[in-house]
Order: C-alpha cells, then structure tokens, then sequence
C-alpha cells in the first residue's frame, strides 16, 4: 500500500533537505517532472487549463474506485515538477484525504515561498483546484 | 488608560518647537503625525525589501508582493471587511471616490437618478458626485444639517424616493467633529435597496470602523490622516458591487488580456488598481492601523473623550466664541469664530505661539455658507494631545483676542 | 568616470544577499532602489516637517507647502519645462496617462478622430487610450514597429491622416530598451498639428530628457522607476495645453469655487490634484532628482553604455538566445527567451543564484503577440550596476540552461 | 520729502526688531492697519478685490501727478498691516520707482514667512498686482 500523505511528505521534504545546493534541489524537481507520464495532446484544452500561473498548466482528475486520479502538464519544467509532488502526495487517496489533507512539504521544501507569489500566486490556484474537485466528489 | 506621555516619545515631530515654543500640533485632521515605528517601516522596506510587484518571481519581488497583500488583509481586518478582496489600494479618500464615482457613472447611474449628498460634506465628496453627474445625467439632492450640525435620519427618509440611487455621508464632518448616524442610516439605505457610500477620511483615527455594521457597499479613508504615509487610501467595497464595478483607469496589473482591439480585466481588487501602486504606503497603512491596536481604541477613546470635554468646555466659556456644531456624540474635532476677529488673524498668531490650527473653508464651502461665515478656525486633537496643549491653546488664544479684539 | 563601487555604497539594499548570494539586481524596469538620500529625507520629513498644505497658515505647513512646490520647481528644472506649473504631481505614470486621456476623451477628442499608438506601448500607455476612446468614439490605430524593434518615422508618416489628432510614444520600450527617436516624431507630430504624448517611464532613468527638445505636449514618468519613492508620479503639460484641460478627479484643493450646484476649477497644476497629494513622495522625487543630476548624467550615460556593451556581446554569444529588439541606441535592458527552456523556469533558476530578473509578459502583451512568444526574461539594468554583476548573471544564466535543458 | 524706498523699508525692518515678541511685531502690525485711512464702501468692489487670498482684500490705484496713490483695504488686521506697510513704502513714489522696488522688508522683518504660504500665497499675489499696476503706467 502507499504511504499515508503524511509520510509522504516527510519522505519529500527529506529528499529536499538533504541537498545543501539549490540547483541540486530544483534538479530534483526537474526531474520528477520528467518522470511523469506523458499528457495527452486532446486534454490540453480550455477545461483542463489553470489560468492565473505564469507558465501554462493543465491538470485532469477524476474518480476510480472511490480514489483520485490526477494527470497533469505544465510547459514550465519546475512548474511541471511541482505538479510531480502534488500528484505523488495525493493522487490515489479518496477525496476525503485530499480534500481535508495539509500540504507541509510546500513550505517545508522551500519550494513554496518562491512559487506562490502573492498575486499571480500559480501554486495556491493549482492546490485550490485539487481540493475544490476532492471536496465535490 | 492611556498613557500619553509615553506614546509622545514614539511621535518625534512632536517634541519639535516652532517660533521658540512648543509645537502643540492641533491640525491632525488635516493630517496626522506619524509615530517611530512607521518611519522604520518605510527605511525598513526601502532599505532592504523593495521591489515592484505584480508576478514577480525573484526573492526581492515575492517579499514586496507578500507584505503588499498582507496589508491588504489587515487594513481588511481592521474594518471588518468580509475579505481582503474587497480592499482596493488608492492614492486616497479622494482618490477612492472619484475611483467609484466615475466608475458608477458608467455603469450604475442613469439620467434623471438622484444621488444624495449631505450639506456637511468634504469637496472630495462631493466635486465627484457632481462630476458624476455631469457624466450619467443623474442629479444630486442636498440633504440639510440639522441646527446643532446634526443629520436627522427622519428628514433623509422624507428625501428618499423612487429615484434615489445612491446615498452617501462621511462618518465624521470635518468641520463639525459631530459623529453622524451611519448605522441608522445604513438600515434606512439598506431598507430603500439605496446603494450607500461612507466617507471615513475623519472617523478611521477616532473611532472603529466596522463596514458589516454601517452597512455600507462602499467607505473611503485616506492613510496618511490615521498615522501612515501620504499617497495612499482605501476603498473598501462589497465583493458583489466591486465585481459589478467597470474598471475607472487603465494600466499595469489590471488586466486580464489586452490586445490592440481587445482588452479584459483583472477580478477586482485588482481590477482597479492600474500601474505599479504605492507600495511602501500600504505597508505603512499596515503597520499604523497595527500600532492603533496595540494602544487600544478603546483607550484612545476614552482620552479622547476628556480632551473633547476639555475643549468643549473652554470653547462655551470663551467670550464671543460661535462654536459650528454642537451636536453629540463628536471627536476632539472643534470649528469656531470670535466675534469681530478674522480666523485667518487668529490662526497666525497662534501659529506664532507654537499652535497649528487650520483656518479658511476646510474643503467645505456650502457648510460655512450655511453658516454666512467665510472660513472658520479648526482646532483638531489626536489621541497623542494633552489636556495641558489644550490649556496652551486657551491661554494662546485669549492673547491672540487681546491682540486683535 | 563613475565610481560605482562608491556609488552602490549609497543604495543600502545593494549590499543584501539573496538565497545566501549576493543580490544581483537586473530588475530595475520594474523599478529602481533607493540612495540613502531619499531614505533620510522621508525619515526628516516624517519626523521634521510633516504637516498637510493647501491653505495651512502654521509653521509646519509653511514648510511642508514650500517644500512640496519646490520639488515642482526641481522637476520642471530637471525636464526642462518652461515654468513648474507645468508639472502636475500624479500617482504614478499610469495615473498622468490615464488623467490625460479621460480629459482629453471628454473635451478634445471626438468621434472618428484617430490616436496612434505603437505596437511597443506599456499597457499603461495602451489601455487608457482604449478606454478614452471608448468615451469619446475616437480610434486607434496601431503603428507596428520595425523587425529589429525599431519605429520608422517614415512609416509613421505615411499613417498620420486628417483625422489624426494625437499620437503616442514610449520615449523607450520597456521590453526592448531601445530609444526611440522621440525629437524626429516630435518634428513630425507638431508640422501636421497633431498632439504628441510621450511615455518616459523607462527613459527618466537613463537619459536626459528635455521636452522643449523632444517637442512634445504632454510626457509621463514616475518618481519608483528613478530612485524616488513609489506612489508619485508626473504628467508634464505644456501651460496653454495644461490650460485647456478639464479636470479629471474633484476635490478638496483643485477647486475654485463649489456650491450645492456648480463647481468651478483652479488653475493649472492644481485642477489636477484633487486631495491631499503624496507630500513626502514629491519630496522623495526631487532629492532623487538631485542625486542623478550631483553624480551627472554623463558619467551614468557613459557608464550605461559599458554594461550595455558587455551584456550585448554576452547575450550575442549565448546559445539558443533570442534577443527581443536589436536596434541601436539602447538602454543597458534586455529581453529574451532561450530555445526550449521557459522564461518562467530560468527566471526562478535565477533567483536561487541571488539574480533578479523579470520574467512574463512585461505588461505589453501585443508585442509578446507579435514576438509570437506567451513571454520572456528581462534584465533590466541601473549606472549602480557592474560589469562582475553582469558575468555573475551570464555564468547563473549558463548554470541554468544545463539544469533546464 | 519722503524717505526713499531703501531707508523706508530699514526703519521698518528696525522697528520690527526692535521687538523680541511675536506678539508685540503683530501689535505694531496691527496698529499700522488701524492707521490707514478708511476705504470707502463703494470701494470694495470685484474690480478692486484681489482673489487668492485667505482674507478678502481691496486695492486701489491711481497716479497723481507722476507718483502712485494706493489705497487698501482687507477684513483681517494682519493683512490689513501688511497693506499699510507697502502703502507706507510704495505709494508717493513714481511707477517706475515701484516696478524696480527690491521689497527686502518682507523677509527682513520675518513677516514674509508667514504670510505667503506656497499655494494660496496673498502677499505674493498683492505685490504682484501693484508691480503690475506700475509697470503698465
Ligand atoms: C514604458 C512604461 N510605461 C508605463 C509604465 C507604468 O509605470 P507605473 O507602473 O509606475 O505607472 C511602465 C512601468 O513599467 C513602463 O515601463
Ligand atoms: C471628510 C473628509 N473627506 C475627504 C477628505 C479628503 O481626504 P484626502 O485629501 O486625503 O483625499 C477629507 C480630508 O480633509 C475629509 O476630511
């Protein structure tokens, strides 16, 4: 079985932590985000499309077996690895979960300060997204 | 209770002399005077964290966007405003209601509406409505002052009618210091479906304001008369009646998507707020609205409720003295003449016994012609003034009478 | 020659470290830092000379009043206006564009008639126009620029019809950093009687600007973007110009004479400040002003053009760039994106090396349109700049491309 | 004859410093005022008013023989005294005597600070109108 979301989590932030270089930390993330699997051409369109981040995003979910499924897409390569992390952590998981879930590995990562600015704010968009679908379902 | 001695120390201009007296300063409803921990606020932001902001991305930027957005959910709080959305940073009361005038002429208001204003109102709101007006072709109706400077609710509701779109009246005049009914008449507004405008330029230092119990779609204040910095001002509006709101300027940072043919808007509050904003002046906004709530408005009421005793009492005793509203409940807010004596000789020579009082109109010219006079002298107290100010301010002024008498 | 590393001893911010790197800021577009001149003259004003004007008879308002006039004075001395009621205090560039096309769109523009801006424009020097003429009926037309993000006088001459009655510029771009030959256009606009608007935001900063030279009858910039504090602005009017304009915004201080019923205005400038303006932000632009003009306009121009040489070459050379506007002259500002990667991606890579750039759409999304691109990296340059800064930028713009490729 | 337009103005700066008090400047000042001859009712009218002032202020000009005759008036004392002042200095003498005049006496006795505030600036409106007045005559 998966790990919780919690330990999830803390498996993230010590992967993060563990790196003493920036570069080393965002190479991480780059490459989660190449480790996804490929999103298809068809659901780049309007409904999936966050609006509001700086780069272009694109997030598909839905339910099976009373889990959550989540793909996802970004033109951005950080963008993208972050969307890795959310999908890690919480796809899989019953609405429940993710709907009432708290995402400590954003701030405790250091990726969150820099990648919700507090006006264009792509980050908070994304998680909101997710959890306005977990809590209608 | 307060203890003034102690807040004077965090106010350094008020330990200045002025002509080789001490300076007692009782013009803060023009402005007021800012305490230590503004002025560092603003080496503070200048020295380490500024940036422009709007997406951003770098270190510096995301500082700047965060403390921004942060003192838009203070100055929220501090009002009571159901969320930070509903605050949109202007450069002032002015500001603000030539922002929501102009923008309700275009998209509210229609020929032959009626807007009402009250005589008592400040030329910043009332110049817009009547700009307004000239734009949408509505029209504004006076509401008269009572006698003793006071509004009567029961008048206003004989004015309302069918065509009445729009009410508005500040908090506080000005000029008469008398605190109107905004409450009752929040409910009257409200019961009309009346959309109802409140000018706070002169209660944000005295009183707290709470935009959920007014009632108000929209209220207006400035910064810079409650302890911040100059060039910047709020508008709180209700979310519905901001997303009903067209945009009034153009710019920077408000649009959703523009092309040559073509442009969007952003979601208010962004919406409108055009081009880069004062950014160090909403974080100073913050941190004063922060320091009024650390004194305690409570306390700072009940001081300033013995400094406008103190005054009220000096001011009937004055031989010759015509006090312009005499309403209650007032603020420490006090416009007067003497008898045969120009305001504008009176407030030289304080000025030459180191006491700053304003003289002239106010900004409110159809008050003083209510009351045949052509200016007046404002003596106007903050919670950081003394009752031994006020006894300077008495002495001052009777030497000033000899003088000119 | 400049001595910059003295120079950058007057900007406290410089010294600070991002990310644990020292900060190398590229983000002066956006807007600029401050000396420690204009930090200790808010800090004096604030704990000095604070007080309201408009009509003040007090000491402190005295001081206050003058003090403000005389940054008027200093401006219209810096721009070379005729006289300083030539310079209206605004909020920022955006609030000087957008006062001057609501006026104009309710008194001198009419319907059919034809503004022209250029495809380079700011959204802030776009979106007013839009609206303006959505008031009034007039018409854009757009005046494209050149492939190598020049403007052609001839082409614009071409375009310039009966119905032409105002014409707008950037002074420079702020995505491409080229000057435009604003003195030629200025010629042309006032042989075929067309009034001339210029944008100067990214230019006040880096180049002397003279509007008698350029010719034109209304220029804009803000106080943010040449070391002064945010939230103050300037919209220079030549006077008959600034005489023929009604106002935009009412208030306490821009009028003449108000009642109930009729309103009438003050002259030029102060028709145009209604309300208590940004006292401290006026004053902030004048000891701005004066720093640029103690350190001299020529050793910044010349230090200016070493760190643009060297960030050209760098630029020139660096793989995979695409460099938005190659033309000459230019600012030390650059825009670009790098085949593959996304201006988003490198402009956070960046940031993590202390490097602050901008990265977006730089609020002039039809020239992104035009580009074909959703955005790019700008790296935007000040004389405090150096050119081990500028390596430091190329090496952390190399890390990147390997993390990010 | 008359003082010239220089010695004038330093008796009146002396007598000003003469006095320590601020009070006692504005006593001299005042009773200056009360010394000018009254201006007449009919007087006081749009012609004669001088906008821009914080108090209501009248002028009258006139040339007599060669040489300025003025006469003023204003509802508030100050300004009253400060008329009577720049009557005592400037009326009797030629036009052009009154285009050239350097007013030090303003600054010197510390009476200009104060009563020509930046914007609504009276005082500099008033000298203005009567230089105006000279040099069209
Ligand atoms: C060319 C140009 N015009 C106008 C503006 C708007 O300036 P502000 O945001 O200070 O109003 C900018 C600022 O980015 C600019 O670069
Ligand atoms: C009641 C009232 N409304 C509006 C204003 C205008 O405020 P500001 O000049 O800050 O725009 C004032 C300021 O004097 C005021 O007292």
């Amino acid at each position: 079985m998966k790990d919780d979301i919690v330990s999830m989590q803390k498996d993230i932030v010590a992967s993060f932590r563990g790196l003493d270089d920036w570069l080393d930390r965002y190479d991480l993330l780059v490459s989660s985000g190449r480790e996804l699997p490929p999103f298809p051409d068809e659901e780049r369109n309007d409904e999936n499309a966050i609006s509001g981040c700086q780069s272009n995003v694109w997030i598909k979910m839905g339910i099976e077996n009373g889990r959550m499924t989540i793909s996802a897409d970004s033109d951005a390569a950080i963008t993208k690895g972050i969307l890795a992390l959310l999908i890690k952590v919480l796809a899989d998981r019953t609405p429940q979960e993710v709907a009432e879930s708290d995402l400590f590995f954003i701030d405790e990562t250091g990726l969150g300060t820099n990648l919700s600015p507090s006006r264009s704010d792509g980050l908070r968009i994304i998680i909101k997204t997710i959890r306005d679908f977990a809590r209608s379902n | 209770m307060l203890d003034v001695a102690r807040i004077r120390e965090d106010f350094p201009i008020l330990a200045s002399e002025v002509n080789e007296r001490p300076l007692v300063y009782f013009d803060n409803s023009a402005t007021s005077q800012k305490p230590q921990v503004v002025i560092d606020a603003l080496v503070e932001f200048y020295s380490r964290k500024n940036s422009n902001i709007h997406r951003g991305v770098h270190h510096l930027s995301e500082v700047a966007s965060g403390e921004y957005e942060a003192s838009r959910t203070k100055v929220s709080q501090y009002i009571n405003a159901s969320r930070p959305e509903e605050i949109v940073f202007t450069n002032s009361t002015t500001g603000s209601i030539n922002l929501l005038a102009d923008s309700l002429s275009r998209s509210y208001l229609r020929e032959g509406d009626e807007i009402i204003v009250t005589e008592a109102e400040h030329h910043s709101n009332l110049v817009p409505w009547q700009m307004a007006c000239e734009r949408s072709k509505a029209k504004i109706r006076m509401l008269p002052m009572e006698d003793d400077g006071s509004l009567s609710v029961e008048r206003l509701k004989g004015m309302i009618g069918e065509r009445t779109r729009l009410l508005t009246v500040s908090h506080v005049s000005n000029v008469l210091g008398i605190v109107n009914p905004v409450e009752e008449i929040g409910a009257l507004a409200s019961a009309n479906d009346v959309m109802y405008v409140v000018d706070a330029a002169q209660s944000i230092p005295h009183l707290p304001i709470d935009v959920n119990r007014i009632g108000c779609d929209f209220l207006a204040f400035s910064g810079h008369k409650v302890l911040a910095e100059s060039g910047i001002g709020v508008l709180y509006g209700r979310h519905d009646r901001l997303l009903d709101l067209p945009p009034s300027q153009g710019g920077g940072g408000m649009v959703n998507k523009v092309t040559m043919e073509r442009t969007t808007y952003a979601d208010p509050p962004l919406r409108f707020e055009a081009g880069t904003p004062n950014i160090s002046g909403a974080l100073s906004l913050a941190v004063a609205l922060d320091y009024m709530s650390d004194i305690g408005l409570r306390d700072i009421i009940e001081h300033e409720e013995m400094l406008t005793a103190h005054m009220r009492e000096g001011l009937e005793r004055f031989e010759g003295l015509q006090l312009y509203g005499t309403a209650d409940p007032r603020v420490p807010l006090f416009s007067f003449n003497i008898d045969g004596i120009h305001h504008y000789d009176l407030g030289l020579v304080l000025d030459k016994m180191g006491v700053a009082v304003r003289t002239g109109t106010h900004c409110a010219e159809p008050l003083m012609e209510r009351y045949g006079v052509k200016g007046s002298v404002r003596a106007s107290l903050a919670f950081y003034n003394t009752i031994e100010e006020i006894d300077v301010f008495f002495e001052s002024l009777e030497k000033a009478v000899v003088l000119l008498g």
